[in-house]
């Protein structure tokens, strides 16, 4: 597309996308929101929390083809999964663990999604186990494109496999496979890190030698891309360059997109032991929902009136989600014993 | 019937399968050029191309997670695993991940595929080449452990691995590869996941056993039988989830129950069959529970006097039948 | 004697091996400044400092490795893994490695190193907060495999596996780290890893178990005492190696065994101990070998009806042990 | 020592010291030698060579505090475990697997070197592992010295841990977790990668999106080395350069020593499936021993009478060894139950 090298792909997105883009961050940070206050009344068990990741997050759905191409998430993508298709009241299910709950029937811990109509994959808990999985992902479109049994323009297939981590979790061995393989192989890939410079209590300097996560792309020759995660836009051009590379076949990106945990760790943390205050207040100055409102204001996409009525929209949505999770039926006992293996006739 | 042997009947059923389903691919190290290090994958990168017969990096966890990865976008993973010994450290993709994708997603993402994998001892390869590790992924639930004795089901298991849409791992008696052979059918067959075999029909005791020691427990029994002891040989062939009517249907007609394994004795797979009859049998039991399985020392020693002081062999399984015998 | 918790005891002693040697650090993730997400390590950073409580990056494997490179130039780690669930990168480094150090290497080096981490269900962690991992390190020769169910037996141990030349995996209730409560002498003590404890005597039927199931079979044995059934309960404390002993001497009384764990029942640790009994108690005994246990699904689920049915707990146990009685 | 700067540290080599790690190359490849021959009577199951690593192993050797500085080699060693002071005998036992011999009482197949005198740890047969834990010796130095257990200059003690892989074993997570570690402590260590271009049948391109495994020093914050491993006194430059780091408390340093392994993988391997005879005898005009048996000759520090006296008391040597280790008695069966656990006395 040799349109787009002038100007920023983010330049094409329309004012619809822009305020989509700005209702999926708006609607992710009020059911966090949310979900912060029912764990404080004691109604669900445990909370964790998207909260300042929001504009990496809505810009990388936003940049892929969402809900066909794969995405792996991590716990840590409320906002993403949002953005491809998950409700407030899938999620507010989850919180409570209700029966049939949508990405593991409340077998698994809130914010281990997975959607299979949606193309998530279901996300375990052990860190990174992702990112190797979805250099598989990618193997098998690259695969199935060698092999004829799918042809390369048809977009209804999934066409590359995104994965996300944190900053921490690229110390894992299982980062270092995933990696490797998608540059050897060249694979569709994206492998986006949300550094928000902690690993729980654990600082950048903790992990890793160097200071930017998107050196290590070095290290597997794939291209690698470091960008301010609090800017939507910035973000999107990012993605946008990556997925075009996929797309194209020029092989695997490693984004790292700057951000902060605007939150504790998750509702069992309390950050207090570990970072200043000081340091929380100054990154709340670029909480990214604030910056892209300002900026959908500035250049006359949003309105004040837009906004109370996005809010009102969000509020009842939630309010809505919450509701009918909490009135919700608790799976039975037995549910327990389910879906051990797949049945034959599934093969 | 072509006469084979275990190695050619797995190479077989690869083959088969490649030819029978486009989305079956193989992955591992050295798998390509070199047809694998015993030659299981011989012949098929030739024949399918290097699309199809991937070398993969040196690095088994990612091995694995090609494969998972593969699976859940709707291929068919083949992944082999040099040496059994090598699979550990891709024991968090597999006891973590593939074995919990289908119960953790509520049924909607599962994961088609096989981990292959030579194991055991007795071929002067010490602790690091001689391991058996089927116990740790029988452990696991979600995870189907097969493990032939011979050529027959080595074809109609793993073609049968190929295709379930669960993981399924595959140990293949690296000692049995060439030695042991037997006839397979020209024609397609598959042989189910589940159902042991009786190799030997017998009524004085029951020796459960499988792979190298299926075999092994084959050739005693075929000793004592010279002594006037009739012994049944099961072969439980699927190890997860395992055939407990077998097992009770055995020993409830013999009364004994002696397991083989070649692994370290403690919380080898054999615990489970001894804790399985000690539970339902009880009161068809004219004996103890006998395990006869390798000593609890940290790895097959290289040099052949300790080699053969630690493997279990078809003298040793002789005499322990012949000792519960006469119990 | 003061009466402390489980996790308090825990930090104690600890924080006393920090003080006796030197060579003690303990490194893992969020030990430091965060104390650990449990808390066990509160307030060492602030005693012993950065160097000797080491904020480890966020990888197990190497968190495990540093640890036996450590223990191999003579220091005395202690190795945190955060839960139990995420050990499994750290597998190949724990079961192809540390375990066989000295063997492979002819008895000379050795691996003196701790590896402690909280395991087990019931508090909503789900299928990757909830693992019980034991019986994959018990099957491991080489490897010493502890857990304590009282605050004095968890400082008793962790004190003894901090001087053990081997390997020591300390495994921790964490549903019992605040629930379960005791006296802890002020003076010095150590308990001895290997023998079991008998956590109450009985005539009537053995209960076998350790950790959150011996504090909870207690608790059955006081419920069922008051129908006049009397249960023994051995709090097994180091699962490698086994107390033999103790199991036989047990059930050799008693006559009845029932073996509890929360761990998938298939090839859980108590396989072993019911194959253990199996063959050596077969003369004593009056009927089967029961095991209560998870059931074999894939994870301990997290919302609570399914969590519940999950887990053992006392009243199952008490179901259990009557059931048996009544045989 | 700024005085090095100017020139080249292998300059700084004694006639004496060049001399001897000739006399090392020389005895470990007759050694190595002998032992295909040993493999093709049937005498022993098993062979795996150094041929072909002999200049970077040597070089190696001789840039540290040989038998005092932790080494944590791997199976291809051998040259490097005989700089140490691992004798033929030593190793001819190991083919054999005789009682009591020297790395693992016959326990461990040949080439899994370990000898507590020498500081050399026992090794294993999954590759990589070695790195991590190498990592964790050089950890404990730098624990000792900030505990005041240790004195900086106190060179009977260990001031780094060099461990050494294949490039193929730089694919494993274990790998990059190690590298890692070494990074953010900023360790006394050295990771030395043999990259002879093939692990087993695959070659580097297989492995690795990047042309040379020094660039990934690069992810780490360490400090990367690539050097021509066929010659002497260039890996010595290079290996010297990463302990003076070491010990100077500079960090960690990766060194790529390329060279070629020119014979098959191992006894059990047929290289004639994956590699062109041509490619192979393109490469043994750099054998390393010829090479540096040439300069040497050059320079003078080695005459043909001297070469001479070396190959007879080489072959007198290996004769020896192997004569002595075939006499050797068998170990006795119940040894195998040894050693399962050291026994508390010795914490
Ligand atoms: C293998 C593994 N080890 C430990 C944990 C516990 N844990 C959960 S999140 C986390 C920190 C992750 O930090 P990072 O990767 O930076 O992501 P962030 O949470 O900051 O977005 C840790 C240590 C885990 N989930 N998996
Ligand atoms: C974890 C593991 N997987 C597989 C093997 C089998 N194996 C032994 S050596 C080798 C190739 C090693 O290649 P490289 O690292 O380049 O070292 P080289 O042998 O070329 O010196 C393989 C695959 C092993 N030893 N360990
Ligand atoms: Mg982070
Ligand atoms: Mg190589």
């Amino acid at each position: 597309m040799p349109e787009l090298t002038a100007e920023r792909p983010s330049a094409t997105l329309s004012e619809e996308a822009l305020l989509e883009m700005y209702w999926y961050m708006l609607l992710s940070r009020r059911t966090d929101e949310r979900a912060w206050v029912m764990h404080r009344q004691g109604k669900i068990p445990f909370h964790i929390s998207a909260i300042g990741h929001e504009a990496t997050q809505v810009a990388a759905a936003y940049a892929i083809n969402r809900g066909v191409d794969y995405v792996h998430p991590y716990y840590r993508d409320l906002t993403l999964v949002m953005a491809i298709g998950v409700t407030p009241f899938d999620f507010m299910m989850s919180l409570y663990g209700k029966k049939g709950e949508l990405s593991s029937g409340a077998r698994q811990m809130p914010s281990h999604f997975g959607a299979k109509h949606l193309n998530i994959i279901s996300g375990s808990s052990p860190v990174a186990t992702q990112v190797p999985q979805a250099a598989g992902l990618a193997f098998a479109i690259k695969y199935r494109l060698s092999q004829g049994l799918q042809s390369p323009d048809d977009t209804s297939q999934p066409r590359l496999a995104l994965t996300c981590l944190g900053e921490g979790s690229t110390s894992q061995g299982e980062w270092h496979e995933g990696m490797n393989w998608a540059g050897v192989h060249n694979l569709p890939f994206i492998c986006l890190v949300q550094n928000n410079f902690y690993a729980i209590s654990v600082p950048l300097e903790g992990q890793m030698a160097v200071s930017s996560v998107a050196d290590r792309a070095a290290a597997y020759g794939v291209h690698g891309i470091s960008v301010d995660g609090t800017d939507v836009l910035a973000v999107y051009d990012a993605m946008k360059e990556a997925a075009d590379r996929a797309y194209s076949g020029e092989g695997a990106t490693l984004v790292e997109a700057r951000c902060y945990r605007m939150t504790p760790h998750s509702s069992d943390d309390d950050d207090r032991t570990y970072r200043s205050r000081e340091e929380v207040e100054e990154w709340k100055k670029k909480d990214p929902l604030v910056l892209f409102q300002k900026r959908l204001l500035k250049e006359g996409v949003l309105t004040k009136k837009l906004i109370e009525e996005y809010e009102a929209k969000a509020k009842a949505e939630v309010d809505d989600a919450q509701q009918r999770a909490e009135a919700a039926p608790w799976p039975k006992p037995e549910e327990a014993l389910g879906d051990v293996f797949a049945p034959l006739e599934e093969a | 019937m072509a006469q084979m042997t275990l190695i050619q009947a797995i190479t077989q059923a690869m083959d088969e399968e490649l030819a029978r389903d486009p989305r079956v691919f193989i992955t591992g190290e050295d798998v390509g050029k070199r047809g694998g290090v015993f030659r299981a994958t011989m012949g098929l990168i030739e024949k399918y191309g290097p699309e199809r017969v991937v070398d993969s990096p040196l690095a088994e966890l990612s091995i694995v997670a090609i494969g998972i990865g593969a699976a859940l976008a709707d291929l068919r993973p083949i992944c082999e695993i040099q040496f059994a010994d090598f699979i550990h450290p891709a024991f968090n993709q597999i006891a973590n991940e593939a074995a919990r994708f289908y119960y953790r997603s509520n049924g909607q993402w599962r994961v088609p595929m096989v981990i292959r994998s030579p194991y055991g001892g007795g071929i002067s390869g010490a602790l690091y080449h001689s391991q058996s590790v089927e116990a740790f992924f029988a452990h696991v639930p979600g995870l189907k452990v097969v493990i032939p004795s011979t050529p027959y089901d080595a074809k109609g298991l793993l073609k049968s691995a190929v295709r379930d849409p669960n993981p399924v791992l595959f140990f293949e008696p690296k000692k049995g590869y060439r030695a042991i052979k037997g006839d397979v059918p020209e024609e397609e067959y598959i042989v189910p996941i589940g159902p042991a075999r009786i190799a030997r029909e017998g009524e004085d005791i029951s020796v459960f056993a499988y792979g190298m020691m299926a075999y092994y427990a084959e050739i005693a029994a075929e000793q004592v039988a010279q002594e006037g002891i009739s012994a049944e040989v099961v072969d439980l062939r699927t190890l997860a989830p395992v055939d407990r009517d077998a097992i009770r249907n055995s020993v409830m007609k013999t009364g004994k129950a002696l397991v083989v394994y070649e692994d370290n004795l403690t919380l080898g797979y054999g615990a489970e069959i001894a804790a399985i009859i000690a539970d339902e049998c009880f009161e068809y039991m004219d004996g103890p529970v006998k395990r006869l399985a390798g000593p609890d020392v940290p790895g097959v020693p290289f040099s052949h006097p300790m080699q053969d002081f630690f493997m279990p062999n078809p003298n040793k399984i002789a005499d322990a039948i012949r000792d519960l015998v006469a119990y």
